[in-house]
């Protein structure tokens, strides 16, 4: 299923992204386990990731469309 | 391989949904990449949502690298037009 | 393909051959991808030998990355389940 | 065509890397739209990263030249 | 041989990780030779990358462990 | 494959062929790779031509870079020399 293994794999690849810029922003200097601040502010980024890949998703989206338009006229 | 053994229509079909799947995932692939690059330009901190110069950023960072890829292009083009 | 020519045996063996070399593949990929990131994070400067801190401080980076990496997933599952 | 696709390849990498570095030297703050000043930077690295190119692919090929005289000896 | 094939990747793989964080930790600004203290740098930088990357794999093997003896109780 | 139907000197100049061009593509990559690198430690701005400054920096980062990568080489055969 080419469909299922597309999905799949872009789930992974925002799973990736997201674990590594939480732990960026948020695990700065690792310490014996991750306290609560850690942890929210891990909650917060995870959150924020994914709306700022669906906003950059539309924008992109947005101006492919208006190019092929500019490109027709 | 098995090509001969398909009407033209299924391998029309067939070509079709492969050009479709292999558009989504470059379109994918792209907002990945600009999605981590655009991040480390505008979120310099997370709240309880995105804020509005959180989102311009956002919006901006993608907008300006996809006319820096044109100018480019076409700067390159005119390059050797003129050479 | 030669699948057919092999006995059920010899076919479990490579098979289990095979997913012990991905495994450990895929353990050295993570090692590597680890050292690279947990040496930028830990290792300002470079002595006879690492001292304490730095040893600690990289169990920690690997340890608290893995840390994360559970949070993220769980709490996306969390987040599906509500849905 | 095998000689035809890597000239390809490499003119693709090339333009890729040339939009990515002219974008973080010259576009530090993303705004309405690429203001004059920002055009003109990225006209400059442009250039500058062609130059670049030629002048590290001349040195490597030195140096490899160099390298394989010393083997020689 | 899949197996050596296996070694040779990793072996090639450290290779390149350490020549590049030595490179990037001792050679910060490039002159006409590496001088004595640059050679020194990148040799305890060798060092101690090979040791981080032991620790490493300990540390990932024992969570690895861990990990599956909790899942099974 | 179809190897068995080449004679040996088409053979042998097909290989010499592919041989050139894996070499070719392989010097591009690592030209890519350095400039990549090098930009950054060497280009902090850009004016109407390269000034000699950059320059040296451009030729030494590369020069200095596999300089290091045969020290590291070197090294690491005499430990295991010595092991």
């Amino acid at each position: 299923n080419v469909r299922g293994q597309l999905a799949v794999a872009n789930a992974q690849e925002l799973l990736q992204k997201i674990t590594e810029k939480s732990y960026k922003m948020c695990v700065t200097r690792p310490g014996q386990a991750l306290d609560a601040g850690e942890r929210q502010c891990i909650a917060k980024a995870m959150d924020r990731y994914m709306e700022a890949w669906n906003l950059v998703s539309r924008a992109y989206a947005t101006r492919l469309q208006r190019d092929s338009r500019g490109m027709q006229q | 391989m098995a090509d001969q053994e398909l009407d033209p229509q299924t391998q029309a079909e067939l070509r079709q949904f492969i050009e479709v799947e292999n558009s989504k995932a470059r379109f994918q692939s792209m907002v990945h990449n600009f999605t981590d690059m655009c991040w480390d330009k505008c979120m310099t901190s997370v709240g309880n949502k995105l804020d509005s110069k959180q989102e311009q950023c956002l919006v901006n960072c993608v907008e300006r690298f996809l006319d820096t890829s044109y100018f480019v292009v076409n700067r390159l083009d005119e390059l050797k037009r003129r050479a």
